[in-house]
């Protein structure tokens, strides 16, 4: 098949679609006889890319495959296309999403123990609902709760052909670097505003003992967890 | 007597201290006695915090103290002053706001007891609770910057053009009318309807009629009364009709308009009358 | 406003608003400061016409505005796409039809406020687009929202000369013990191909009977295990 046309309907198809194609669906789209071969099809895709540069939108490889989308330049005209404003998500949905995200397969009761707080079962539904999150299995252990992970149209939706696109995790700073010799408070005022008769026991006076063990450089940057991935997605 | 009730900022940027309210300009770190703040601004303000542990980060962050130096002392006095205020308004404690409590004067008091030659391996009391400060603010921060990437709806706008004019029209999804119902006793059962909801009691056939009638008013402005009712219908035809009338005035969506006693009635979407 | 810029935002406009636009639609894309005249406007679209020579796209104009078509020579591949399975609709879209249909004359407020998520915008516009649901009035009430019921294709799609052929909330509750072989957790799956209700079809057609049920039915939990109402009606 000549480039020309291969293009062509690879180009017609994308924009037909109104969701990403992987490339087996792409190829789906040839009878066996003429089908052409995925290197084809993947040259097409690049040229496809190429040609898109100088035009209002652009080709991009997502978790579920490829689609052409508005390019962020003229993003801000065209929002304006539709008067209600994107939806917002809350904290609690966006650190269950996160916790979801970078410790999956994780259960219910894992995300609670990191937040400190129950996970409302709504921010479960409407995670599932919109299809960001669904169960991927059940830990073997009594009451075999489910296990969450992130879907191909999480990726979609947050721009992403994989997980390694994620920002990095901070990382744990190294608990070592905590000097036994400091760790003692200064005697504070008590809890819940009574005096605190028992703290006059203790040998340290100095009011301000916890201001010195704050100002003690423990501070780490924060190091990169996982290795970011240095080429950009876009084809272009 | 105002009052303004600071929350965590947004962005977490402002790391000054902050007084717990403000009154006529005043800082304050408790609030007096005498002093009523409506439990409602406090609530905003716990609402703001995403549970125990978000709350001693603010605590901390506000002062800006390294989680890994935490003078457990002051917090554990901070902390409880928070409890103390929201037990001060009846509000409802969080059971994961006492454990905290529970654990932070566990860990003080564990440092408050003497140390005979302290041991090298000896577990700091504060690890485990900075373990846990610590890793829920990394996935704070992983949440912050979820929210902050490009996502559909807000700055990515995939796009489509019409498909080409097809020999067959694409196929749409099918519904079994079974689906349909069990997505309806799916909802019912989460909703608790079964038990609660006393418009489940109407029978469906007024809930139709309902739309007939607005169907009817879309199409003119004003409508007969006595036209909306069907003799062929029969007796029960009329009641349906009657009760979705009545049933609709409450609700608000139509007005009925008489100029005189004993004049024809007419029925109108409401707030169309006005106009 | 430079012409490629223009160009850009057009092009990005059409392709993401996913209906024909009008020239005044994209008129309202820009600030009033910057907004180009229609002169303009026209000579970017005669402009972005010309360009998708050779492309499987083209610009076309038809009688609400301005829209761009997938080429009808690569028809034949395209229209593969559509081969595959059908779509399916997500449990979301049918909770929302089905409480449309239960509770109609209904507010999107109010089957958000019943389903405990939002709605999403696009499922009414599919549900609006298959014409089983459409606006029948608006509550009278600030914002003056749109009231939604069903249609009459509605009932016809699903074979049902009037919503009182719908099965009573007792009826509901049964479907389990009608169904056996219906795997609940997965509506679709289990579904075979018949109507609900038919199999267990009673001869009664007391009109009233299954109202009077669901009044006294009302007040049982929902986990009791009722005996099924003799007078149900019957599906047809």
């Amino acid at each position: 098949m000549d480039t020309e046309l291969l293009k062509k309907i690879i180009e017609g198809a994308l924009l037909a679609a109104n969701r990403p194609l992987s490339l087996e669906q792409l190829e789906k789209l040839f009878e066996e006889g003429e089908r052409p071969d995925r290197g084809a099809i993947r040259d097409a895709l690049k040229q496809l890319g190429e040609d898109c540069e100088g035009r209002g939108y652009e080709l991009k490889e997502v978790g579920s495959g490829f689609r052409f989308q508005v390019r962020e330049t003229v993003a801000p005209w065209v929002s304006r296309l539709w008067e209600e404003k994107p939806p917002r998500y809350t904290r609690a949905l966006l650190e269950t999403l996160a916790l979801i995200a970078y410790r999956q397969p994780i259960t219910r009761a894992e995300i609670e123990e990191i937040r400190g707080v129950a996970v409302s079962t709504q921010i479960v539904k409407t995670l599932t609902e919109r299809e960001w999150v669904r169960v991927v299995g059940h830990r073997d252990v009594p009451g075999r709760p489910a296990l969450f992970g992130t879907t191909r149209q999480f990726l979609d939706y947050f721009n992403l052909k994989t997980l390694d696109e994620l920002p990095t995790l901070a990382e744990l700073r190294d608990l070592d670097k905590l000097h036994p010799e400091l760790d003692l408070d200064g005697p504070g005022e008590g809890v819940g505003g009574k005096p605190a008769v028992e703290e006059e026991a203790v040998e340290s006076t100095a009011p301000d003992a916890g201001e010195v063990a704050m100002q003690a450089d423990d501070v780490q940057p924060p190091e990169e967890e996982l290795p970011r991935n240095a080429e950009g997605h876009t084809l272009q | 007597m105002s009052i303004e009730i600071h929350g965590p900022h947004p962005g977490g940027a402002s790391q000054e201290e902050m007084p717990f309210a403000i009154v006529r300009g005043e800082p304050l770190s408790t609030p007096p006695k005498d002093l009523y703040i409506p439990p409602d601004a406090l609530e905003v303000f716990l609402e703001a915090f995403e549970g125990p542990l978000d709350l001693l980060l603010y605590l901390i962050k506000r002062q800006n103290l390294d989680i890994l130096d935490i003078p457990i002392a002051e917090i554990t006095r901070q902390y409880m002053s928070y409890i103390e205020l929201m037990k001060d308004l009846r509000l409802e404690l969080a059971a994961e706001y006492l454990v905290m409590a529970a654990m932070l004067a566990e860990i003080k008091s564990r440092m408050l007891l003497p140390r005979p030659g302290a041991t090298e391996d000896e577990e700091d009391p504060r690890a485990e609770l900075i373990r846990r400060l610590q890793e829920y603010e990394r996935f704070k921060k992983a949440a912050e910057d979820i929210d902050a990437l490009p996502r559909v709806e807000r700055e990515i706008f995939p796009v489509s053009a019409e498909p080409p004019p097809m020999e067959r029209a694409p196929r749409l999804p099918d519904v079994e009318l079974k689906e349909l119902l069990l997505a309806f006793r799916e909802v019912l059962s989460r909703a608790d309807m079964f038990t609660h909801h006393h418009i489940q009691r109407e029978p469906l056939s007024v809930r139709e009629r309902m739309s007939r009638v607005l169907e009817a008013l879309n199409a003119a402005p004003f409508v007969e009364f006595h036209k909306l009712f069907t003799v062929e219908e029969g007796r029960r035809g009329v009641v349906v009709t009657f009760l979705a009338i009545l049933e609709m005035l409450k609700g608000h969506l139509i007005d009925l308009v008489q100029r005189e006693p004993y004049a024809p009635i007419y029925l109108s979407l409401a707030g169309k009358a006005q106009e």
